[in-house]
């Protein structure tokens, strides 16, 4: 179904969201199996959204290597699962990048006790990378362009990653800074351990869905912007209700449905910006929630602060 | 060689003027192999002809064509007015009127004495199952073991398998019954059994064709001998005849051979 | 011979389905529409969709350069190759693991298989117990656990380091096992004879040097083991060979390797890893544990069942011939119980190599995790890669049943 | 020469052995060291075996089973034993025992539907019943038949009226067949019939369903495919396999048994380039391609996707044993078949069928152990196998860290189906060698 | 069961002093049950004893434990002045000197017939093959098979078979022969051609200890019949004695049982 998925979602009454098998503080079941994590807050934004019901989301587990295929193959109508964005997956992958939730960047992590302090002393290392991600193709780059030798050694997922590097079949743990801040902290000694300074690539995640759908791709990427947008505005899950009813600012009331239609031109029910940030808060709050310092995975606001507040992120007007 | 004692009453055994089975010019071959040669044979309603020759000499295959177990490639076969060609429906007919007993049963192991008699009346002949019961109750009694309905083949003796086998076929009520030496895989207590049998359906006037080498038995029974070497039919006379003066060298060699033995 | 013919029948429609001749005819034309038209149903739709998601079947993404890197290979390889020589690193790689997954459960099979006969109580019931114990539990757990004991269990290079280091290598410092696999001596030669380069890959000329001279010998060997037949057939008494077979193997190839200048290259710790030698790494050494572990126990049984195949009155026919166990062994049993064996372990082969596909599972990068990995994941062209990768495998498997066939014909034509 | 002559006046009775041979001593002797050889060897392997258990046993039996997460017991064990040994922590799978056994299905998202996968196991093991012991009443194949529908029913749930539709389409397609059949020869009224069942559950059944739903609603709790988890799912991967992969192998086993060449190549060659390949690939098409191959309007189900591909798979291996159970059979029960006028179909189905399947039992249980086995492959395509569901626990940061206390656990569940369905057909293919024929 | 009609040269047949085997207080045990007990037995050489009994009796295990087939507990077995022990040499020696003739032949069938003749004599007389190819073809001679040389195992009838087992233990220029029911497993008209063998091997000379139920063959050619029961030699006498005036009970009992059938 490449074009009218959002008919084909509408008419399921789910959506079928594509995450990962398992990554902790992105997507990952809790211990009565369901799922969390900062991509599967977006998936229920987006099933708040079109469905007022941010449970009507079918979560997709899929691995590195089969998230394209299923995406394609029409298993999965959007796929928040860390996904980089990058030209050939753009454009031959014949996949659509709809936007950008998190920027990201490959690190590595080494044991401290390795006296190492940057990613150009790691000649003749032998790394533990997930395969099927940009993180290989960045690490043979990396080492290629600084003409180093190295040992890689692929593995099929985080969790079996993780334990090699924990047992020392490797020196080297790379992966997503973002990710490697979770597998830190979640390993037995993470004061042992030490994320090197270097970001070697740009990684920037966001959700993808099929080529050539515009108005699924329209309603993805605007609930996202609106995430952002809510933020920006001051808008949060405990006031949206309130400011929903009209403000004095155009902005909250075109984004909210006080005035104009923008939800209607997505054939969404008027209130979807409202619902969705209802559901899940504004992207400050997921992030809080779900990754942010208060939480094991502790990571930093850092890039994926405001663009007012020198990060990058930022919604284009709603208007 | 068992001879049977039973007195039988001749009498009976009538041979009626229609035609049962007609073989004209029938030729096989198993590849390059001549197996039958020639074969020109007319069997009369309620005749009862025995077959006899050296092991190899095609027997088996020629009775084996008369119910399309094996198929011919020149000559007629008309059984029961019903040529036998490659049409299907012609073979099920034949197939209907003509009863087969083999030299090892060959009944269902996994089927009781009752469900072998009547598995081939109600698939074949869609005779209800009650009915179908009846009748082969009704057989297995003239075979004289009734009380052995249910159980299985395995717990039967070979005498006892082969009248089942018997019962078995003429639950289909068969105009025209095959032996293929029926006798030669049991043990000779239980031979008698089975050829008085045998002896019985002669007496009711079936027609029979039976490939055997109890010479008692043909003597006893038999209108005719046919005997075969090498695919042809090489002499045929009455047992009496055939017996005591046998007119072909081969013949003479053969039957001195079986009976002295 | 009659020559009489038959009249010719005139053909009608019902002929079709009610002559025998022709209702086989009938049925296989439907049964084919009938897969034709499945076929040609899925392909369509193949066609469609891959052309709706503007990828039409086109397999030259294999020319196309891979950028990733394989550490386990066989032959030269670095990620500005293309995907197709990836993809043949990975075959040798499945080969490789599949070839010494073979050997060395053909090895502990046979052992265990005698084991398991034994007369001991003991091994053969341990013997018994390793067999139910591995074969009914699946063998991806058996390679995880191979893999992570290995991980787990074995000193990491560092731990080689320093003074009073925690580890040591073996055999005066020529081999080294460690978590991340096992470093063996390498050899080098001081007077080289170069390479041949074939195109795909380079041939050592020392090594076809040393195997000509190896298979010279096996035949010096067999020569002389004729000579001994032959002595033999006329005095009775066979003379010796082992020795003069193993010298006539050794001899020439010391000579050869002295004449090259041969020594070893041994592993030496540097960096965070140990350089030098020949590596084998530790995904494919849990691999080939777990591989080997699980298939052991089929073999074994195989060749109980083999042996136990031959009946107990061969062996005693034997002894009160006056042949000892051991000539009975090789002369009366193990030539029967081997045509049941050959078969059983043949197809084991064949399970093996194909189990060997859940490499995947720990990164040892065999033909799976290459080609419908890594390359299908940075290409995207899932449907030219497993089709590829199905056609290679049901290459190797035919391969090997056709072997098995050839010997199982040649076996029944000398039984009678 | 008569000092040849002897006759014996008195009958010796039994004497006891002497010690050496008896007894325990007498035991050891022969079973242990009835040689200097056979004694080193017992001696070597005793030694291997206490070593082995010695540095096994205390990391097994002084683990623990009460601890929320691996930290915990990592304190405990440093407060119990002082040193920084570590045992094993039983714990996790004390704690998360019920997802790998039911997966989250039927654990943790559903509350208290455990009984639903324990009653569709009852189910399937009543429903062998009559085909695995030859002596239990006949009344039985109903509950067999039963089962085909109320399995899928208690797994996955909906309305019963679906799985009821399905079955009573079934049933119209068995009639379909009976009446075709009158018309036409066997090969052509079962396509047709099987057809006609296709566009009946094509057509009818969604309205049928609905209609008996809202009339009568009997209702269990849907739950997804791919929520499907733990050895539910793997049992279920296996029970599918092997009984949609019956019929399959049987049509495939005859057509390669079949004088028909292009039917016998057909067959030979799927069942060929299936049992060329692994499993893995197998797998592969079934979650990456298998969509290609379905018109883009239909919905698929990547569980139902593997299913549908390890049947397949299943169903090569199965024809392969049913073939040997045909060929084992004497060819004078087809000419028996012949001679009684029965069809090709008849005969199949009266005569030779019922023979052959019962001698294929033990190689069709030993199939299912393999599939079952196998099905650990699907968590290499992210389904939530019991393996996979071990990493997921090993993600959460409660458990992060445990690697063998998981793999045994699952180890030894494994093993106990498998060793004792192994164990099952071997007392089979005994009962079958002994059986009275 | 046959009766030979060959006519024997009963002078020929001479038994002298020397002792081939001589059994002294032999026990043995199966686990706990008893199956020799208190076995005292002389064979001188040349002589040809037959030993009967019921089954189970203990006749078989008795000669097994001659050539070291099974190994008693008790008591002493010497042949050919040889000793039986554990010792291995031993037992090699004995085990040369000694042939042996199972109930189911045990030939090799591998190997051809010729080839099953040869092995023993090349692999542990170290005889050079061509030799070992010429006795093997005496002997085959002897048994009437010099034709079979070439062909496998599977290919002879039973008795042929049985045949070339006694052609294949005599190429090992054994003094003494053991024979364990060699008729048993035979259809009736092979069991003549194996005992003509066995009554030529007698009137050679050759020291037979012969387990059979062919009393016929006992009467003939046997200087010593031993009847055995629950494991214990019960009479011994010379066949025309034992037959016509059993002494024991059980003897009369089974005597009357074996010749009534
Ligand atoms: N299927 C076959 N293919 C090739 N040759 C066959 C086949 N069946 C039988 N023959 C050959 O045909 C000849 C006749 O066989 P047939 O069984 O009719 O003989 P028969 O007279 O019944 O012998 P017997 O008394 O041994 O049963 C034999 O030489 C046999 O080898
Ligand atoms: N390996 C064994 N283990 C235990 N008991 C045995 C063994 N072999 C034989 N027996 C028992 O020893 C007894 C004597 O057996 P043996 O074979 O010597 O009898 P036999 O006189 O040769 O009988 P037959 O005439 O049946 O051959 C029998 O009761 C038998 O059950
Ligand atoms: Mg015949
Ligand atoms: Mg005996």
């Amino acid at each position: 179904a490449a074009a009218g998925t959002l008919d084909d979602v509408k008419a399921r009454g789910k959506i079928n969201c594509g995450v990962t098998e398992g990554t902790l503080g992105f997507s990952s079941r809790d211990s009565t199996g369901r799922h969390q994590g900062f991509d599967v807050e977006f998936c229920r934004a987006l099933g708040a959204a079109i469905f007022d019901d941010a449970d009507a989301v079918e979560y997709v587990e899929l691995s590195s290597k089969n998230r394209f295929t299923a995406l394609s193959a029409g298993q999965v109508d959007v796929l928040y699962r860390t996904t980089t964005w990058t030209f050939s997956r753009d454009v031959d992958l014949k996949t659509s990048f709809v936007g950008i939730n998190y920027y990201d960047g490959q690190g590595f992590m080494v044991p401290k006790e390795l006296g190492v302090a940057s990613a150009k002393e790691l000649e003749g290392a032998t790394v533990c990378i997930e395969t099927g991600t940009t993180t290989e193709l960045n690490l043979a780059d990396f080492f290629r362009a600084n003409s180093m030798e190295y040992t890689p050694l692929p593995v099929g997922g985080t969790t079996e990653a993780k334990a090699l590097f924990e047992e020392g079949a490797c020196d080297v743990y790379t992966t997503d800074a973002s990710a490697l801040a979770g597998v830190r902290a979640s390993l037995k000694d993470p004061s042992a351990y030490l994320i090197l300074p270097e970001i070697v690539s740009k990684e920037p995640l966001g959700p993808t869905v099929r080529h050539g759908d515009n108005e699924w791709e329209d309603v993805v990427r605007w609930t996202q912007n609106s995430l952002v947008a809510a933020e920006e505005l001051g808008v949060t899950s405990a006031n949206v209700a309130e400011l929903a009813a009209g403000t004095d600012n155009p902005s909250i009331n075109r984004m909210l449905g006080a005035e104009g239609n923008l939800c209607e031109m997505l054939t969404l029910a008027p209130d979807c910006f409202v619902k969705a940030i209802a559901a899940t808060g504004n992207y400050g709050e997921i992030f809080e929630k779900t990754i942010g310092e208060s939480t094991p995975i502790g990571l930093a606001r850092g890039l994926n602060a405001l663009w007012t507040e020198g990060g990058l992120q930022y919604s284009p007007p709603f208007r | 060689m068992t001879d049977t004692a039973t007195e039988i009453d001749r009498s009976k055994m009538q041979v009626s003027d229609e035609v049962a089975i007609q073989i004209n010019n029938m030729n096989k071959w198993y590849g390059t192999f001549h197996v039958l040669r020639d074969i020109n044979l007319t069997v009369n309603r309620g005749e009862r002809i025995v077959i006899a020759g050296p092991s190899g000499s095609g027997k088996s295959t020629m009775i084996r064509c008369i119910n399309r177990l094996e198929e011919h490639q020149q000559g007629d076969i008309i059984v029961d007015g019903t040529e036998l060609t490659s049409d299907l429906k012609n073979i099920d007919k034949i197939r209907s009127e003509v009863g087969m007993c083999f030299q090892h049963f060959n009944l269902f192991p996994h089927l009781t004495i009752l469900e072998n008699c009547t598995l081939a009346p109600i698939w074949v002949r869609k005779t209800p199952k009650k009915e179908a019961e009846e009748t082969a109750m009704h057989f297995l009694e003239k075979v004289k073991i009734p009380d052995q309905a249910n159980k299985y083949p395995g717990q039967l003796s070979g005498g006892q398998q082969q009248r089942v086998a018997i019962a078995r076929s003429l639950c289909m009520k068969p105009r025209i019954m095959l032996f293929d030496e029926p006798t030669s895989a049991l043990d000779p207590e239980m031979i008698k059994e089975v050829l008085d049998t045998m002896i019985e359906l002669a007496e009711e006037g079936m027609t029979m064709l039976c490939v055997t080498h109890e010479m008692g038995f043909a003597r006893q029974v038999a209108n005719r001998v046919i005997f075969m070497d090498q695919g042809q039919i090489v002499e045929q006379n009455e047992p009496e005849e055939f017996f005591n003066n046998p007119q072909s060298e081969r013949t003479k060699l053969f039957l001195s051979q079986i009976l002295g033995h | 011979m009659s020559d009489t013919v038959a009249p010719k029948e005139a053909f009608r429609l019902s002929m079709l389905l009610y002559d025998s001749r022709y209702r086989g005819i009938t049925i296989q034309v439907f049964v084919l529409l009938l897969v034709l038209s499945a076929i040609f149903w899925l392909a369509n739709n193949a066609v469609q969709n891959l052309a709706a998601l503007g990828k039409p079947l086109r397999f030259d993404f294999l020319g196309q350069t891979a950028s990733y890197d394989i550490s386990q290979r066989l032959i030269e390889y670095k990620s500005t190759d293309t995907h197709g020589r990836a993809v043949l690193v990975g075959l040798l790689n499945t080969l490789l693991v599949a070839f010494m997954g073979c050997v060395a459960a053909t090895i502990l099979g046979v052992i265990g298989g005698v084991l398991r006969l034994s007369n001991n109580w003991l091994v053969s019931r341990l013997v018994a117990a390793y067999v139910e114990i591995f074969r009914n539990v699946p063998v991806l757990l058996w390679i995880y656990v191979c893999m992570f004991t290995l991980t787990a269990i074995a000193p990491q290079p560092r731990e080689f380091r320093g003074d009073n280091a925690n580890a040591s290598m073996l055999l005066n410092d020529s081999v080294a096992v460690t978590n991340r696999g096992i470093y063996f001596p390498e050899p080098l030669f001081s007077r080289p004879l170069g390479d041949i380069d074939i195109g795909i890959f380079k041939i050592s000329i020392e090594l076809l040097v040393l195997l000509g001279v190896l298979v010279a010998g096996i035949y010096a060997g067999r020569w002389n083991n004729k000579r001994a037949n032959a002595i033999q057939v006329q005095t009775g008494d066979r003379p010796a060979t082992a020795i003069v077979n193993a010298l006539m193997i050794i001899v020439p190839i010391l000579a050869v390797l002295i004449a090259l200048g041969f020594h070893v290259g041994k592993p030496e710790l540097k960096g965070f890893n140990f350089k030098g030698g020949i590596n084998m790494s530790a995904p494919l050494i849990g691999l080939w544990l777990g591989l080997t572990l699980y298939t052991t126990t089929y073999i074994i049984e195989a060749v109980r069942s083999g042996i136990q195949a031959v009946s107990k009155g061969q062996s005693e026919a034997a002894f009160a011939l006056g042949l000892r166990p051991g000539r009975t062994m090789s002369l009366v049993i193990l030539p029967q119980a081997m045509r049941v064996i050959i078969p059983q372990l043949i197809s084991q082969y064949l399970n093996l190599t194909k189990n060997s596909s859940l490499a995947i599972a720990i990164g040892y990068m065999d033909l799976v995790s290459t080609l419908g990995g890594i390359t299908l994941n940075q290409t995207g062209r899932e449907m030219e890669s497993i089709l590829m990768l199905m056609a290679i495998y049901l290459a190797i498997s035919l391969t090997i049943s056709t072997a098995m066939n050839w010997y199982n014909n040649k076996v029944k034509l000398t039984e009678r | 020469m008569s000092d040849l002559s002897y006759v014996r006046t008195e009958m010796l009775e039994q004497k006891a052995p002497p010690a050496s041979s008896v007894g325990l001593v007498g035991w050891l002797r022969a079973n242990l060291f009835s040689s200097v050889g056979n004694s080193i060897l017992t001696v070597v392997t005793l030694f291997f075996l206490l070593s082995l258990l010695a540095s096994m046993m205390p990391w097994i039996f002084l683990g623990i089973w009460n601890a929320d997460s691996l930290s915990h017991c990592r304190e405990i064990f440093a407060e119990r034993y002082g040193d920084s040994t570590e045992y094993a922590c039983w714990a996790v799978v004390r704690d998360r025992w019920d997802q790998i056994i039911f997966g989250y299905s039927f654990g943790n998202l559903n509350e208290g539907l455990y009984w639903r996968p324990l009653v569709g196991l009852a189910l399937i093991i009543l429903a062998l019943l009559p085909i695995l012991y030859p002596n239990v009443p006949r009344v039985l194949y109903v509950a067999t038949a039963a089962s085909l529908f109320l399995y899928p029913w208690l797994i996955w749930g909906g309305s019963i009226w679906g799985p009821l539709t399905i079955a009573l389409c079934i049933i119209a397609g068995v009639f379909i067949y009976r009446f075709a059949s009158r018309f036409m020869i066997m090969a052509f009224a079962m396509p047709v019939a099987i057809v006609g069942t296709a566009l009946l559950i094509y057509f009818a059944m969604a309205p049928v369903a609905g209609a008996l739903g809202s009339a009568v609603p009997i209702e269990l709790q849907s739950v997804p495919s791919r929520e499907i988890s733990g050895f539910v799912l793997s049992i279920t991967i296996g029970i599918v396999a092997i009984v949609a992969s019956l019929p399959i192998a049987v049509l495939l086993a005859l057509g390669r048994q079949s004088d028909l060449f292009i039917v016998n190549k057909l067959s030979t060659g799927f069942i060929e380039i299936i049992r060329g390949v692994p499993l893995i690939t197998l797998i592969f098409v079934a979650t990456v391609l298998m969509k290609y191959f379905l018109p883009s309007s239909v919905d698929l189900d990547p569980v139902l996707a593997v299913m549908v591909l390890v049947t397949l798979f299943t169903a090569a291996y199965i024809a392969e044993v049913i073939r040997g159970g045909l060929a084992a059979l004497p060819k004078g029960q087809y000419e028996a078949a012949d001679a009684l006028g029965l069809t090709y179909w008849q005969a199949q189905r009266l005569i030779i069928l019922p023979q052959a399947l019962k001698i294929s039992i033990p190689g069709i249980v030993s199939n299912f152990i393999s599939v079952f086995k196998d099905t650990t492959l699907v968590s290499i395509v992210a389904l939530n196998d019991p393996l996979g569901i071990s990493d997921s626990i090993r993600s959460d940061s409660d458990w992060n860290g445990i690697v063998w206390e998981l793999y045994g656990f699952i180890a030894i569940v494994f093993w106990l189906f498998c060793f004792s369905m192994s164990r099952y057909s071997l007392w089979l293919e005994r009962q079958l060698q002994t059986g009275h024929r």
